[in-house]
């Protein structure tokens, strides 16, 4: 008696639990990029004076400092002559939820190159495959410090080491060390879509073929912090944004 | 203890020298607790938790298993040997549900492992000390069995309870 | 019961191999692979090393002819003469190697060994220049107390691998003119130099061996090691306690300047919130 | 009733062979997984050894994480599960019931169970290599904070939990075999055999059980602290402020150094657990093949007990560089190297007991001179390392590993080859190849010595032990040795392919050995080989001696049994 309730309860949460199951699935249809028409551009500045750029002391690792003829400078906030900010990472955060998004094959791949990470910033969507590779002629470590991914910490002894990593969760941004030559740091942005930008020099960012809508574009900097706007675009409309940070 | 007793030729003592033996490594795994207690007691992120009451309370039950236990060793009947040892059982459960009650308590009044050392250590000790007396409860069910084993059976017991008079006044004091 | 026992061929290469071994074993040594000491208190644990290596030396090849002596002399098979026990001899006997080995032992520790070590752990001499060295996987950090003498407070919170290392703080006074630097200590030569040693993660131990230096690097406490460099010039400082994957990559130098310079250079670095 | 016992004997194969508790049989369980165990851990350092020579020549199958792992491992396997589980739970199983004149343990169902705690205890070790973050990576003392924090290296993650676990195994299982030896050896002696009749040996055993009953707790106790650091957030062993990869930990006011105290507190007298039986063995071989007593029986068993003693008041000589008290790091060096001198009586007693002997050349006998040799140069270099002064430079280099490879590997090993090839007959009821046991012999004692000696010497040169590669400028005279260190280090595990095969080649296919193939005296030589279940066959036999009666003594042999009635006209012996 009291066998067969237990059970029929045992199914009755199976089915639930697949109901769930399926309708999560549903949740999101395909992304189609047909459906792309719209697009999201502009520029990040520093309001107040530049931080200036220090010189890195590679005294640890002699033959990192061989490797530059001028001393490296700090790559924490890169501010133009006009304010604009480099390596600023902006994305879509909030608006794009209707949609399932395939990560691409092709990898992100980051460089361990003269001492430094390049690039400073790199975004990569979940599940694509993240390739550390060190071209450096000496040993590195990279210890990936994420909040919500799992911690990884590989070891590069030699030349053309490649390690590939993957994320599981969003996460903006995590930060990514070598611990034997304690400058080096690089960040990197997980985020569920390909709507992302790295500022390049002139600050500047572009996010194309977005589906017309409403959405929050998040705009992150490591030191200077976060800062998020909302924007609507129509189809074929493509809207201009400006991201300010104030100078600390 | 057959088998010991057939290899030396000669009757095994009452109580096996192994159990001494395991005594004395018993004693030494909480000489070594007490002693890191007091080298981590020197340092500067030392806070007493004072333990609930229960704690002591729960050495009454120890002392009870104990008392039953001699009872039992020394009730040449069957039947009352078992009720005895039944006893000896139900205190010793007793002392184990206590003693959960008693991290209860810490754990309602916020006090976790994690807390202060001083909780650590109280935590460390009661879990040590009850896969001991876990030990114990085994030990009863075989002398159950083998009445000739019950003095070393008794023996242990009196020794952990003891032992946990001895610690819980240590840590009070330490 | 027959058996293969090729005693004689035995003896022989066994006594050979236990010639080679004594003598490569002393050459080894000889060679003395060590290098070169630039402290007073390196030399004095050289003499310590070197007078272990000829008394041991001298037992070790002592040992090992009798050994050899024995395994060729009294080879070979059958029976042996019965000799009953002697405990008298026996005793006696004991007492040589107790004696020996008490004395060279004992004078080796409490002669020569325990003078250096009261130099290592004793006092700081007043005119020191203290420096603080901190470990941290894989790196060591030195930091100078700068113009003001003293050492800035110091915060986990605020740790930055890249721009702050050691996590000091911007708003003490004190630490604004702290001089951090990466791997590179840089001492004046023949000047006492107190190096206070902190981690920032795990164990490292903090070695010169040309300065015949090791002092365990503990987390959660500033040891201490002492030495006057009598040499200019660029040694290496390894890391000697396994701290990590980037263990064997926890390399420093110690840069030992004429004094002068030192206090040049010195002078010459900004401070860390200048 | 003895032949009772002998007709006792277990029939099923399960219970003869698997689950069984005939100490003659768990014993060899022991010596066999201790083989399964060894290989594992020769393979690591032979891959540490590829490594050294050749730097990432074994490409991504050796990164910096897994070379410290292996190096980990390799520790932790030979010093638990190789070393101790053959000489002192293999041997000690086998010899004891045998040399004391017992039909068995004490406890057999506790030995049975001592062996098939280990079983589960070398599992984890094993399955730790496959588990996220890989095996346990912060060196066999396995030192918090780094053992602690995942953040500190992959292995601590899931690895270090395992190894642990597989250490507090095999601690309970040690206990438990140390609780039979202690009373086997105490109660259940054969009538006659006084104390001082018994074999060297068995007094080895007998000492090590009380060291490991005495000293394992505090591993105990210390990994149970350690787990609670990992896994329920308590600072026992983890100190405030620490800071790995910017992220602030919460632990506070713990004391690293607590735990190297109760680590070594265990650790140093764990060395002495394991040399002595060999030592113990060596003379009894040695005595056996000289047709010699040994000399200074009395004298020896003195030494070996203040040496015992000794050794758990000496751990901090590991410690000296942690900058401890300096009068403590005193206190420690002067008993250090106090412990060289009951050494030196034991090295002199094994040499002066070859005096007017007849050595007759086998496999066991040349491994049990070899291994006086290897006291030699390791126990010299212990000089090096207890005085506390030149420790600080020899401290964590090659130095440290070629002495300790001497003593807790070459010597322990050499004890355990001359032990097997020794009583092999008394196992099997066969003898091993003696022509297979010379190549095995010369590979070993070139091998291993030649290996040992040159990292003697790459510490004179301070090359920083448990390094991936060598990254110092002045280590560069020294790391030259390395490639002929790999080439010897090989040499020597291709000599144990030799012995594996002799010694499962000679099982089935030895020559046939009769009761007592050398002529030895011991106790064990006077039942028939292999030991019939119950050992004895008939009565217990009533010993009449000590086990070392050799020397022509106006007899035809040149030795008696210990349970030989006396012979008229023997001079009887004056202290035994």
């Amino acid at each position: 008696m009291t066998s067969r309730w237990t059970s029929r309860a045992l199914a009755g949460l199976c089915v639930a639990a697949l109901a769930n199951w399926t309708w999560a699935d549903a949740a999101g249809k395909p992304w189609d990029p047909a459906m792309g028409t719209a697009a999201v551009k502009g520029k990040v500045k520093l309001n107040g004076a530049a931080p200036k750029r220090k010189p890195v002391d590679m005294g640890s690792d002699p033959a990192c400092a061989g490797m530059h003829q001028e001393p490296l400078l700090t790559e924490t906030t890169i501010v133009g002559d006009a304010g604009q900010i480099k390596n600023v990472f902006v994305w879509v955060k909030r608006g794009l939820e209707g949609w399932v998004f395939k990560a691409p094959a092709e990898p992100v791949v980051l460089e361990q190159k003269g001492c430094q990470y390049v690039p400073r910033v790199s975004g990569v969507m979940v599940g694509q495959s993240f390739k550390i590779r060190n071209s450096d002629p000496l040993a590195h470590n990279v210890h990936g410090m994420p909040k919500l991914n799992s911690e990884f910490n590989i070891g590069q002894a030699t030349q053309g080491g490649e390690n590939v990593v993957t994320f599981t969760e969003p996460e903006v941004c995590m930060k990514v060390k070598c611990d034997i030559h304690g400058w080096m740091v690089t960040y990197v942005a997980v985020v569920p879509h390909p709507f992302f930008a790295i500022t390049a020099d002139d600050g500047t960012f572009a996010l194309a073929g977005l589906p017309p809508g409403e959405y929050v574009i998040e705009a992150w900097h490591e030191k200077l912090g976060k800062s998020e706007q909302v924007v609507k675009v129509e189809d074929k409309e493509s809207k201009d944004l400006e991201f300010t940070f104030e100078g600390k | 203890m057959h088998a010991a007793a057939m290899a030396a030729g000669r009757r095994a003592p009452t109580v096996p020298l192994g159990l001494v033996g395991f005594l004395g490594t018993t004693i030494m795994l909480f000489t070594t607790f007490a002693a890191s207690y007091l080298v981590r007691r020197t340092s500067a992120d030392w806070r007493p938790v004072d333990l609930p009451l229960l704690a002591w309370a729960n050495l009454a039950l120890l002392a009870g298993a104990s008392v039953t236990l001699e009872w039992a060793c020394r009730s040449a009947a069957r039947e009352t040997r078992g009720k005895w040892l039944a006893a000896t059982a139900l205190f010793g459960l007793a002392f184990l549900g206590g003693q959960t009650l008693v991290l209860a308590q810490l754990r309602a009044a916020g006090i976790f492992a994690q807390t202060s050392p001083h909780a650590s250590f109280f935590v460390v000790l009661s879990l040590v000390h009850g896969v001991h007396l876990v030990g114990g409860l085994g030990a009863l069910v075989y002398g159950a069995l083998r009445p000739a084993a019950l003095r070393g059976c008794a023996v242990f017991w009196h020794t952990i309870g003891v032992i946990w008079l001895a610690l819980l006044v240590f840590i009070s004091v330490m | 019961m027959k058996r293969t026992t090729r005693g004689s061929a035995d003896a022989h290469y066994l006594t050979m191999f236990f010639a080679v071994l004594t003598v490569v074993t002393v050459a080894g040594f000889a060679m003395d692979f060590r290098p070169a000491v630039v402290t007073p208190h390196g030399r004095s644990i050289d003499g310590l090393i070197n007078y272990l290596m000829v008394v041991t030396g001298l037992l070790f090849v002592l040992g090992h002819a009798v050994l050899m002596h024995f395994v060729w002399k009294y080879q070979g098979e059958g029976p042996a003469d019965y000799t009953p026990e002697k405990p008298r001899t026996q005793w006696l006997t004991a007492l040589i190697p107790v004696i020996v080995m008490a004395g060279i032992a004992e004078v080796g520790v409490l002669l020569l060994a325990l003078p250096v070590w009261g130099e290592l752990y004793g006092p700081t001499p007043k005119d020191a220049l203290v420096v603080e060295v901190t470990g941290k996987q894989f790196e060591w950090i030195v930091r100078y107390s700068g113009a003001d003498g003293k050492f800035g407070k110091t915060d986990p919170k605020l740790v930055d691998d890249a721009e702050n290392p050691l996590g000091l703080d911007e708003n003490d006074p004190a630490a604004q003119d702290d001089v951090v630097k990466r791997g590179v200590l840089t001492i004046p030569e023949g000047k006492p130099v107190a190096v206070n040693l902190r981690s920032l993660d795990v164990l490292h131990s903090f070695a010169v061996p040309a300065f015949r230096i090791k002092q365990d690097v503990l987390t959660g406490f500033t040891a201490r090691a002492q030495f006057v460099p009598e040499v200019a010039g660029r040694y290496e400082i390894a890391c000697a306690e396994l701290c990590g994957l980037g263990h064997y990559k926890m390399r420093g130098f110690v840069e030992v300047r004429k004094a002068d310079e030192f206090v040049k250079w010195l002078a010459d670095q900004p401070g860390m919130f200048e | 009733m003895s032949d009772a016992h002998a007709a006792h004997a277990p029939q099923s194969f399960w219970s003869r062979y698997v689950f069984s508790q005939d100490h003659k049989i768990i014993g060899l369980q022991y010596l066999i997984t201790a083989m399964v165990m060894a290989l594992v851990a020769a393979g690591l350092a032979v891959l540490i050894r590829i490594q050294l020579a050749w730097p990432g020549s074994l490409g991504i199958m050796m990164t910096p994480e897994t070379y410290i792992a292996i190096v980990t491992m390799h520790g932790s396997l030979m010093v638990f599960f190789v070393v101790s589980l053959a000489l002192v739970s293999g041997f000690g199983n086998f010899l004891i019931p045998l040399h004391v004149g017992a039909r068995d343990m004490a406890y057999p169902f506790l030995n049975m169970l001592s062996y098939w705690v280990i079983v589960p205890a070398c599992l984890l070790m094993l399955i730790s290599f496959f588990v996220p973050g890989g095996a346990a990576a912060a060196g066999w003392t396995s030192y918090p904070p780094l053992s602690a924090l995942k953040e500190a290296v992959p292995g601590s993650d899931w690895g270090q939990t395992l190894w642990l676990l597989a250490m507090a195994l095999f601690i309970v299982s040690f206990t438990m075999g140390g609780l039979n030896y202690l009373t086997t050896i105490l109660n259940c002696r054969a009538p006659g055999m006084s104390m001082m009749r018994m074999p060297l040996s068995t007094w080895t055993f007998l000492i090590s059980a009380v060291l490991g009953l005495l000293t394992f707790p505090a591993l105990t106790a210390a990994a149970v602290m350690l787990l609670f650091d990992r896994h329920l957030g308590t600072s026992f062993f983890l100190p405030s402020g620490m800071v790995i990869g910017g992220k602030v930990l919460p632990h506070e006011g713990g004391t690293p150094l607590l735990f190297q105290h109760l680590f070594w507190f265990l650790g140093h007298p764990e060395v002495y657990v394991l040399v002595l039986p060999a030592m113990g063995i060596a003379f009894d071989v040695n005595s056996a093949m000289s047709r010699r007593a040994p000399f200074g029986y009395k004298v020896t068993v003195v030494s070996l007990l203040v040496a015992a003693v000794l050794s758990m008041i000496v751990w901090g000589h590991h410690m000296f560089t942690t900058g401890m008290n300096p009068y403590v790091g005193e206190y420690f060096s002067i008993m250090t190297v106090l412990i060289t001198v009951p050494f030196a009586v034991i090295g002199v007693n094994l040499i002066a007991s070859l005096f007017k002997g007849r050595i007759k050349f086998t496999t066991a006998s040349l491994f049990g001179l070899g291994l006086i040799s290897a006291i030699g140069l390791g126990g010299f270099g212990g000089l090096y390392l207890g005085t506390a002064a030149s420790d600080l430079y020899f401290h964590e280099t090659y130095f440290v590993v070629g002495h300790f490879h001497m003593m807790i590997g070459v010597v322990t090993f050499f004890g355990t080859f001359a032990g097997l090839y020794f009583w092999f007959p008394k196992m099997f009821g066969r003898l091993m190849n003696e022509r297979l046991g010379r190549v095995h012999f010369w590979l070993t004692i070139v091998g291993t010595f030649a290996t040992f000696l040159l990292m003697h010497f790459q510490g004179m040169g301070h090359l920083v032990r448990r390094t991936f590669e060598s990254a110092y400028d002045f280590q560069k005279p020294v790391t030259g040795m390395h490639y002929a260190i790999t080439f010897f280090s090989v040499m020597a595990v291709a000599g144990q392919f030799v012995f594996l095969y002799n010694f499962f080649r000679s099982i089935w296919r030895g020559e046939k050995a009769a009761r007592n193939p050398w002529n030895a005296a011991g106790l064990e030589w006077t039942t028939e080989s292999p030991a019939p279940h119950g050992n004895w066959r008939g009565p217990v036999p009533q010993v009449q001696r000590w086990a070392y009666e050799y020397g022509r003594n106006g007899h035809a042999e040149d030795f008696q049994l210990q349970a030989e009635p006396d012979r008229v006209g023997a001079t009887e012996p004056a202290a035994h």
